[in-house]
Order: structure tokens, then C-alpha cells, then sequence
């Protein structure tokens, strides 16, 4: 990561927060960031997004948890994770004390939920803001996932930012499970979004040639990896074509600089990395060199100048 | 909600993180040779080698540059000196296919060595290795290190069929003794490994063991039963090999006495023999620690 | 496609259509059948889905029309073909001389197009019946696919059905760009369809990184292949789950006959292969073939029996 | 609306479809050989090489079993005898770097020949042949059927310098002139292949031409200036090869004198040089067929 060094300005901001890298990791494919410690510098990227916590320790579904799909792979690990005192007492501490950012996942079963995590993530050293998770289609209440509507998912956001410090930007992670991506993401901001995380993974199924049954123990489970990199850039260039001051986190399949690059152009001012890492745990340093490798070819002086600029 | 209760009865501490983290190279394959129903790779692969601990695994980036194969493939190290890492591959699907079509002078992106190794014997104590199928490859390691350490070694081999069999040429010059077992009779003994296993427990002190789930929950409760300490190698589907996506779980105790769904890349692939719920995994037992958030309730 | 004689009986059913095999082409993938001839027995495949045609001849879109995706790929055809009079002068004749089956696709912009098509094809020797293409989302009025509406697509449906041969079953064609694709089955089946299609393509975009523009001239495109056979399954799962009575022709990214055999295991009485054909013109006898080897082997002595399969 | 206007003054008949319907087969690699920037490679293709015709294409599905592209390559044929099949390739991209990687003892699956072969000249006439870059290597099969009929054959061969020049040897072998052109003069003459074309066009009855778009334009347009009848191999970008997908179209001038965007894989990719309207190619003319139901009207 600091190998190549070029002269593009590769800083950008989660809403207010600026971060030096445009670079993050994706929530629930890094963690909380140690494991990468090995293979990434971790204050050298955006943040480490932080796989979305609850409010109690969960232990997740059981296994298979996934199946590999073409370019990609299909998930259904149901947000295992510590809780919120388990992140507030081990990983977001070790995160601080080594100056890496963190951009926190939250989820929740209902709204209250979320704004409780929200407040006990007030004034939290070395928390640089919020993702909100209305989009995971992985929990256990499957009814209707909140951001597969605009009333429900604004009701989340707008709690949560009342809630929230408001040093901290709140992001909401939207689902592309829906006819109309645009009008959610218009009610989130309406509601008080400082950004908007795109895309989480798509709803998929595998059934398994031997059982002759659903693969997964959730029977459907979340499609993420290169394969749907076309709709997540298709969503981020409706929103940013609709709403081009409102900060977009772009994810979906983004594996190398290239692929971060068509997101930028498509409006996004950051990135994250998912599924990637599990095939190149360097995924996250490599990748930023290489954006930044090709902004400098193409004539930018800096990253911000990039962000939307397949609009113009 | 009720609190789960704490299982205090182990006979095993959990094994000890390894003594470096992994590296991610890109390196050249030495050797690839067909044995029986696999292929042993040779990889010079010099960082990987001396990290390297037995038990640990590596972690293959598969098909190549214009892969739609994504997620990585885990492959237990069988021996890592003088600069060569050694694994036994089988052809299982389309990843473990591509490797065992390597060819010397071909380069592939490895990760390694991942997991946790199998922890030192007590001292002196006798040594029983149990290796199923190419499993048998992760104990060649093992049984040079122990032997070089002065501790008496008896290794079991067993496979569902003569060409199933692995590494019994290593492990013969290796081990004390060396017991080769075969379903159907066509090398060895006809039987299961645990036929083997309970003529040489007696008088172990430790128990290792490597192959699928159901031999190893064999070899663990026969060692369980006789007060002998037990460590396997377990072998869950993996996405990341790394600990970062939560797939490769399953059930296991902890020091506390709480079963967790544990990661079987970063908290094993060792584990405790009698920490293993092997009846439970794939499953999600009212007492694992954060399954009441799941809505699972004490019955 | 003759080589490999299993004891399977493979015969289906479009509505109440027998067909001999449950493997049929992908409208749009295949033409109107005529290339195919050196590489597919044509009559012994269930039958040539054609490209969707509507009133008038059609150029199509600019190019370029395509972009290649992991494991997918893009197109930006838009609907290029000779008008329903093209057809039925040259394209339906030729089928029908050879005894293959035409399942002829029909698009439009307006209600009464579609109507019009289904009229025009009373009777033509050979239409074993029409699919109705209301989810592309490729035409030039974008504004909103009535395959995103229940209202809009049963509206269709219903003047089809009103309009079209009695004798011919018509299968409503959905998109998985909807937030509830049940809910948008339910209404056409509520409107007289016979069957449905799913999936069409996800809506896509793709950013070329040395224009720096989208490289479609289209912009958007629609997505398809292997990469999407997760999020196809998926609605096929959750159709035959809604509607177990309603026969489901299933597509998306289907290669090999294990893949077939997952749709018809999740509900489809017959596939629909497309892009897979690009990679490999023979891909519907192989898969033919495949999934009638891959039946034996599971101890299923017809197709008809394994519908839906992983459901029970 | 306003009915397209037919244009009527082509010299040119569009090609006929070739003599036999492809075929698939799985193919043995039997050359490889690195030509200064390509790699040509020889294919053991008898079913291919017999049926196929100077212009004609073949396809070649890349990455092999894991691969994760799913479009098939188009490679001209640049001979086909004794049952191999040759091309020269150029890495592009990575299905074209995969190509160019294979070794013989690979096989690869390719389908062909495929597309409308150039058609043959009037009797007796001299032919002048151009090339560009590795688009000489399409003319090779063609002047040696020129040559072995008894025409003349006049060929150019040019490229942006030395190393992208293409089939230079065997086109002096076959042809009764050879001119070569280098954009920066590394090799033959400076300049464009026009330099050498304006020249040796007076007194030829048909030209042959494969490269570039811009340099079949400009061939294209000299040839018809002087009333020479021309035809081009185009290349445009194609998905599946045999016609069925209609990613690969371009504007041409039909029989009839009305513009259609045609199938470069099944209706070309030969077409006549006065027919196809390069200036138009990647939009869309109103007076194009179905332009109106496109909502594109006459301005
Ligand atoms: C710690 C460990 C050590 C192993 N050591 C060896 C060894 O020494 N030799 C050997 O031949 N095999 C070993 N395996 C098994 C090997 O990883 C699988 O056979 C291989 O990943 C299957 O991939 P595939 O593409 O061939 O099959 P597929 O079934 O197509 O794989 C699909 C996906 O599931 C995962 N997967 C499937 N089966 C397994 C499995 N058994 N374990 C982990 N992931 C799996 C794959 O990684 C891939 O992501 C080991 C597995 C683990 C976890
Ligand atoms: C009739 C014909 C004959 C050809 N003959 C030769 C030859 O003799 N030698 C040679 O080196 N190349 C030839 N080409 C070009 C060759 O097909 C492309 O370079 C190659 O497909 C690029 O694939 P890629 O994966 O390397 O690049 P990518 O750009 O990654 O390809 C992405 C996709 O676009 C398509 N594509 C991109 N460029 C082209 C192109 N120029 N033509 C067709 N499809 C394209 C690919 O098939 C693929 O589907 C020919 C093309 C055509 C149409
Ligand atoms: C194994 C796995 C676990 C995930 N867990 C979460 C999660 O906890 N919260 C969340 O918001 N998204 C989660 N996601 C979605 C990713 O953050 C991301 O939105 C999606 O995978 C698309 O990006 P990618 O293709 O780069 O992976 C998960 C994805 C994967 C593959
Ligand atoms: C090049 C191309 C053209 C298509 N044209 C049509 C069409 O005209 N009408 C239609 O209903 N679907 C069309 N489709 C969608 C396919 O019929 C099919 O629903 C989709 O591609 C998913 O299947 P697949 O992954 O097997 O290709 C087209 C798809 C492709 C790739
Ligand atoms: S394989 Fe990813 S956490 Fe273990
Ligand atoms: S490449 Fe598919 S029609 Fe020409």
C-alpha cells in the first residue's frame, strides 16, 4: 500500500469525516479488521467497516452458511457477532489504539433497536461514523426487510440519526431487491442520511444436486462477488443521476482498481471491498494503488475530481 | 432466557495460536506427482515453509486469471522444509481440480500457513497420529517433529480403499509403528481406522488425528473414553481461510466450559477432541452462546 | 441430442401443450432457431423460443450492444427483429416445414400492440404458443417496464389472453427487478396466464474505464448468464412456494444439466437456456441429455416428478 | 414517416454464404509459436480445415473449466490444410492472452469455420490484397486459392511498426508483389497502407481487405473511387460468432440498396467495401431499416 506512490489526492470523507483513502473494507467480509493485519494496513485504509452488530451476541445460522456461485458466492451467516458490548469492550478498542478508523454496521429487528445501538455508539473513540444495515436479507425475520421500503426504512434512518452523535455521518446501506431504488434512497436522505451504502447482496438460492434440497440452512442467502458488480454500478449511477450531492459508498463486486474506478465515475466517493477479500486478503491495499495508478494515467489531480464524472 | 451451562469436563486446553501470521505469495510449483488418487504439489514457497507449524493449512487462489472460481481452497501442509511446502491434493470438485493440474514451472497465488498447529505432546508421552485419506498427508509434519523431539510415535493410516491411502511411505519411515487400515481390504487391514486406534491407545499420551468428520469423532471419543487427550484437525467448507466470513463454524467448547460456533480457519483447524460437538455440527444447539438472539430456546 | 437414450421420460407441458423435451431456447438467445441448425436437432428440443417481436421492423440499438461481465455478460439490443410480418412470412414457415415447435415472443410498448401481435398468430402452424414479454427492460420507453407494475403487466395478460388462440397457452415473462416478484405472478396468473417465464435480465450497467462513459449506448443493459442463476432460482423458488399449481418455464444462467435440474427441482417444468448459448451452440441437446442422465441417477423415472421436488 | 431511399450504386455483390455449415469440436493444439507481437498457433482441426474458406472465422470458448468469461473469441482463419487449422493471435485482452497462452498438447473448443468467405474475383483479374496488422494473416489462405486459380496477386501488408506486422513471409511467398508499411517506418516503407494501395490499385479487378475499421475505410474508399469492387473483413465485437445474439452488427447496403444493420458474423464478416457505411457505424441513420421504431427520424 505504500509502495506506489502517486501524486493523485486520494482523500475523500464520510460525510463530514474526512478519511485518506477512498478504500474501505465491506461489512461482514473483513470482520472488525484483525484478521487483515497480516496482509493490510489498516490505517492506511478509508476504515474497516465493521460487520453490522445487534444488540445482543448472536450465533449466527447454522452451517452450510455458503455456496459458491459463478463469480460469486452466495451467504446466509446471520450477523454472528459479539453484540454491541463485546464491540464496544474488545474490537473497537484494539481498531483505536491502533489508529484505524471505524465505520460501524448497525442492525436491528426493529427501529428501536437500531436507535439504542446509535446511542451507545456516542462519542466511541475511533468511530467514524455509522452504517446503517436496513438491507440485510439474512435475518431471521424475513417478512419484509426494512429497506425494501421507503416508510420503513426512513423510520430506521431518522431514529438512528436522532439518536446518533452528531459527529458521527450515518450512511444507509440500501438493498437492490426493489423495483425502485431511487425512491428509497430519496426517503432515507429525506429522513436524515449524511451518505448511502450500495449495494448489499441480492437474494439468491442454490440447491444442492445431492440433497436435492435448499444448499444453505437459511434457504436463500445473500449473492455478492463480481457477478452482480453490473447492477450494483446500475444503482449507484441512478441514485448519484438523482440525488448527485448525497455521498455514496459503492460496493458490489469491486476486485480490482478498475472496477473502483467505474464506481467513482458512476458517483461513488468511496468504495468498499467485499467479497474480494476472501479471494486476495491484499485485496484492500492493492486496490487502492491501483485506482489511484489509474486516475493519475487518466489526468486527475485528485479523486474528488472522478466522483459522477460518467455524467457529465 | 436461560443462561447455557458450562461443560467442565475437558481433558484438552484449546491449541495455541500459531507463532506467525500468514503471508500471501505468489509461487512456483517444484514438483507434481501423482500418488494414487491425488497429486502431491511441491511449491517453493520459502516465507510460507519456515512459518509453517503441523497442522496448518494453506489457503490456493484457483483457476487462474480468467477464474470464475472466487473463493480460495484450503489444503493442509504435509511437510514445509528447506524452503518446499508439500500437499496432497484430491480432485473433488472444479478448485481441488484445477490444482491437481499444476504443473511444474506453473505459479499459483498462496496464502499460509493458516491456523492453529497441533500443540506439543506432554513431555515424553507417547504419540498416536490417525490419518483418514489424504488426511493422512498433515501428519507427516507432525510425526518428524515429534520423532525429532524424542517422542515415541505410532501413526494409523486408513482409507476407504488402497489407492485412497496417503503418505504410508513417509509415515512408515517416520513412526514407530505404523497400522494401514482399508473398508474394503485391499491394503492393510479390512476395517475402519479405529480398529487400529484401539489396540495402540493404551499407553498414548496424546492423540492426533486428520480425515472426515466421522473418523475423527471416532479416534476423539475412543481417546475421550480412555482419559487420553485428543486434538483433530477438522475440515469445514471455508470461504476466506483467514477468519473473516464466518462459514467455516461449528460447535466447540471452550476453556470457559461455553460451546461457541467457532471458526474452524483461525480458532482451529485444531481442536480439542473432546471439545468437538460433532453430534451437533450443521446444527445450532439451544446452549451455544448468542443462539437465544436466534430465537433458539432452551427446548 | 439423440445419442444418450435414458429410461427418464422427459416429456412437458407448455400450458396444456406437450412438449417432448423440457429444454427450450432463450427468447432473444437464439434467434429465430435457423443458426442453430448445424449444432441442435431443432424438432427434438422442446421448442425455439424467439426472439421477442413486436408490430414493426426494428433495427435495434447502436452499438455497441454488449458488454462482457464475470460469468455474465450485458445487452443493449434493443428488441432488433422484422416485425410480426417478417415472421410469419419467413421465420414461422421455416420452422413449421421442419416440425419444430415456435414459442413465439411478443413485445410492445402499448397495450394494444401486444394484443394485436396475439391476434396475428391465431392459428399459425407450428406456435405451440407466446410468451409475452412485458419485463424487458431494454425498449426505448424506459420510463417504467410493465413487468414492474402488477396493474401494467396484467393488463397486458389480459388483452393477450382476450385477444390470443384459444388453443395457445400464454406465459407472462417476469423481471426480478421488482421488490416482490409473487405479487406481480399472482396478478397475471390472476389475468389468465397460462405459465410464467422468469427470469428476464437485471437491469446492468457497465462503466468502459478508457471513454470513462457508459459503455453501452444503451447505458444500461440487461444482465445475464451464469452470474445471475442465484437471484433466478431464487424467484422460481418463491413462485412455485406462492403459486405450486402454476406452471413456471425457468431461465437464468442455466449451463449444464445439474443447473437445469436445480430449476426443476425448485418448480420449473421446463428451462430456457440463452447466453449459455453463446459459449456453447450445442448446449441444449448436451443439457437434454445431462439433466435426463441426471434424473436416472436420482431415481426419478419422468421429469413431471421432480417438479418442484425440493419444495416437498 | 418517410420510407429509407435505397442506394444504388454499389460495384459490389454482397459475399454468399460459405460452402458448409460449421461445426464444434474439441481441438488439439499442435503449434504455438510467438511471430514478434502475436502467437500463431496451429490447430489439429481436420472437420474445421475442410470446410473452411479464405475470410472465414473461426470461435474459441477461453479460460477453460473454471473460466468465468462466457463469450466466445473470433479468430480469422489464416490457412486451413491437412487438417490444421492456423490463426494468429493477438493478446488483447484476457481471452485473446489466454489463447495466446496455450502450448501444444492443450486442446481448446472452437467452433467454425464460421462466417461468409471472400467471394472470387472476375476471371483473369489481378488481385490486390491489404492487410493490417494481424489482418494479413486472413489474406495468406486467400492468395495462395488467388494464385493456384492463376490470378495475379498484389498484397500489402502494414502495421503500426515491426513487431505488429503480420504473415510478411508467407505473403512474399505468394504473392507476385509485396509491399510493406510501417506507421513509423520501423519496417517497408513510412506511412500508411494506403501509400502502397494508391499505387498498385490501377489495373487490379477486385481488393481484398482485413485490419483495422479505419484502414478498410480508407481501402475501401479508394478502391471505389477508381471503380474497383472491394471487399472487407470488418471486425466488430461479437458475443456468439454464429449469429443468434446480434451484438455484432453494422450498417450495410443490402441488395436492395436499403441499409440494414447486418450480422458481421453471418452476413460478413466480408462484406462488399462500397456497402458497408463506415462513417455510420456505432449510430444509428434514419434511413436505416426499423430506424422508425426506434423513434429515429429523418432530420
Ligand atoms: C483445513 C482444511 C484442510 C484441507 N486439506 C486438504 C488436503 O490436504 N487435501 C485435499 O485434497 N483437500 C483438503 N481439504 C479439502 C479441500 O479444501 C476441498 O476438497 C476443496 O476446497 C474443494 O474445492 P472444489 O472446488 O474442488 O469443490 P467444490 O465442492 O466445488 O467447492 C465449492 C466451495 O466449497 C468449498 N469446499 C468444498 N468442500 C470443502 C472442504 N471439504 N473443505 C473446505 N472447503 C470446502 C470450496 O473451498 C469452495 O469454496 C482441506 C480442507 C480444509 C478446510
Ligand atoms: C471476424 C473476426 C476476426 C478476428 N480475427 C482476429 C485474429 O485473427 N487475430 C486476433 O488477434 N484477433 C482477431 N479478432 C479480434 C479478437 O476477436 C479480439 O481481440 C478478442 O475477442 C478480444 O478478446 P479479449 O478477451 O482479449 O478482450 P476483451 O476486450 O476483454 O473482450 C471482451 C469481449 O469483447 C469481445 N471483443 C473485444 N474486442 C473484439 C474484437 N475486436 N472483435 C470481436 N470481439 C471483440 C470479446 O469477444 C469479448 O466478448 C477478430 C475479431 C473478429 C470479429
Ligand atoms: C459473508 C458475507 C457477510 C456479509 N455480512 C454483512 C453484514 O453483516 N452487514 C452488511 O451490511 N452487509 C453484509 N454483507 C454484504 C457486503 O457488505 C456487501 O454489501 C456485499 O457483499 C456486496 O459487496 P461485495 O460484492 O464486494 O462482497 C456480507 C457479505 C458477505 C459476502
Ligand atoms: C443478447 C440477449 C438478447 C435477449 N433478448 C430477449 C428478447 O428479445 N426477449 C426476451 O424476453 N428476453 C430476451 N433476453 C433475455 C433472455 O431470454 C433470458 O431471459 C435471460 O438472458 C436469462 O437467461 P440466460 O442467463 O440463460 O441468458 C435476451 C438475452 C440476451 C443475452
Ligand atoms: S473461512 Fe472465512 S472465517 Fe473461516
Ligand atoms: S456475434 Fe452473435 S449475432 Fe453476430
Amino acid at each position: 500500500m505504500t509502495a506506489v506512490e502517486t501524486a493523485v489526492d486520494m482523500s475523500t470523507a464520510l460525510g463530514a469525516v474526512p478519511i485518506p483513502s477512498p478504500v474501505l473494507t465491506a461489512s461482514g467480509c473483513s470482520a472488525f479488521g484483525r484478521e487483515l493485519e497480516p496482509f493490510v494496513d489498516l490505517t492506511a485504509i478509508g476504515a474497516v467497516v465493521t460487520k453490522s452488530v445487534q444488540l445482543r451476541p448472536r450465533s449466527g445460522r447454522p452451517t452450510p452458511r455458503m455456496a459458491e456461485t459463478p463469480s460469486g458466492m452466495l451467504n446466509s451467516i446471520g450477523l454472528q457477532g459479539p453484540g454491541i458490548d463485546g464491540l464496544l469492550d474488545g474490537e473497537l478498542p484494539w481498531l483505536a489504539e491502533r489508529g484505524a478508523r471505524a465505520f460501524v454496521s448497525i442492525a436491528g429487528v426493529r427501529v428501536e433497536d437500531f436507535a439504542e445501538l446509535a446511542t451507545r455508539l456516542r462519542g466511541v473513540p475511533g468511530v467514524a461514523g455509522l452504517e446503517v444495515n436496513i438491507s440485510c436479507p439474512n435475518v431471521e425475520s424475513r417478512g419484509e426487510v426494512f429497506a425494501c421500503d421507503p416508510v420503513a426504512a426512513s423510520d430506521v434512518v431518522a431514529a438512528v440519526r436522532a439518536a446518533a452523535d452528531p459527529a458521527q455521518p450515518i450512511y444507509a446501506k440500501l438493498s437492490p431487491d426493489v423495483t425502485d431504488i431511487v425512491s428509497v434512497a430519496r426517503a432515507v436522505v429525506d429522513a436524515g442520511a449524511d451518505g448511502l451504502s450500495m449495494i448489499n447482496t441480492l437474494l439468491g438460492l442454490v440447491i444442492d444436486p445431492d440433497t436435492m434440497k435448499p444448499l444453505l440452512g437459511g434457504i436463500t442467502g445473500g449473492l455478492s462477488g463480481p457477478a452482480i458488480r453490473p447492477v450494483a454500478l446500475r444503482c449507484v449511477w441512478q441514485v448519484h443521476a438523482a440525488l448527485p450531492e448525497v455521498p455514496i459508498l459503492g460496493m458490489g463486486g469491486i476486485r480490482s482498481g478498475l472496477d473502483a474506478l467505474q464506481f467513482v465515475l458512476a458517483g461513488a466517493s468511496a468504495v468498499s471491498v467485499g467479497t474480494a477479500v476472501f479471494n486476495d486478503p491484499s485485496a484492500l491495499g492493492r486496490i487502492h494503488a491501483e485506482l489511484a495508478a489509474a486516475l493519475e494515467t487518466r489526468g486527475f489531480a485528485s479523486l474528488r475530481e472522478a466522483v459522477g464524472y460518467a455524467h457529465r | 432466557m436461560t443462561a447455557p451451562h458450562p461443560r467442565t469436563t475437558a481433558l484438552t486446553t484449546p491449541a495455541p495460536v500459531a507463532d506467525a501470521p500468514p503471508v500471501q505469495r505468489t509461487v512456483e510449483v517444484v514438483g507434481a506427482r501423482p500418488v494414487d488418487a491425488y497429486v502431491e504439489l511441491r511449491l517453493a514457497a520459502p516465507e510460507i515453509a519456515e512459518r509453517a507449524q503441523p497442522g496448518q493449512f494453506v489457503a490456493f487462489a484457483v483457476g487462474g486469471e480468467t477464474s470464475g472460481l472466487l473463493l480460495r481452497r484450503s489444503i493442509a501442509i504435509s511437510t514445509a522444509a528447506d524452503g518446499v511446502v508439500t500437499v496432497v491434493v484430491s480432485a473433488a470438485g472444479p478448485g481441488s481440480t484445477w490444482l491437481t493440474q499444476r504443473r511444474p514451472g506453473d505459479t499459483v497465488d498462496v496464502v499460509g500457513p493458516l491456523g492453529r498447529p497441533f500443540p506439543a505432546p506432554p513431555a515424553g508421552a507417547r504419540a498416536l497420529l490417525v490419518g483418514g485419506g489424504y488426511g493422512a498427508a498433515a501428519l507427516v509434519g507432525l510425526a518428524a517433529q515429534l520423532k525429532e523431539a524424542g517422542h515415541e510415535v505410532a501413526a494409523v493410516a486408513g482409507a476407504a480403499s488402497a489407492d485412497r491411502l496417503c503418505s504410508v511411505q513417509e509415515l512408515t519411515e517416520l513412526a514407530d509403528t505404523l497400522a494401514v487400515t482399508t473398508d474394503d481390504g485391499s491394503s492393510g487391514r479390512r476395517g475402519l481406522v479405529t480398529l487400529a486406534v484401539d489396540e495402540l491407545l493404551p499407553g498414548c499420551g496424546v492423540v492426533y488425528a486428520c480425515g472426515p468428520m466421522r473418523m475423527l469423532q471416532a479416534v476423539a471419543d475412543a481417546a475421550t473414553a480412555l482419559g487420553v487427550p485428543s486434538y483433530v484437525a477438522v475440515e469445514e467448507s471455508m470461504a476466506c481461510g483467514i477468519g473473516v466470513c464466518m462459514t467455516c463454524v461449528l460447535p466447540v467448547v471452550g476453556s470457559d466450559g461455553l460451546t461457541r460456533l467457532s471458526r474452524s480457519c483461525t480458532e482451529g483447524p485444531v481442536f480439542g477432541g473432546d471439545r468437538v460437538r460433532f453430534d451437533d455440527v450443521g446444527t445450532l444447539p439451544w446452549d451455544v452462546v448468542g443462539a437465544d438472539a436466534m430465537g433458539v430456546t432452551r427446548p
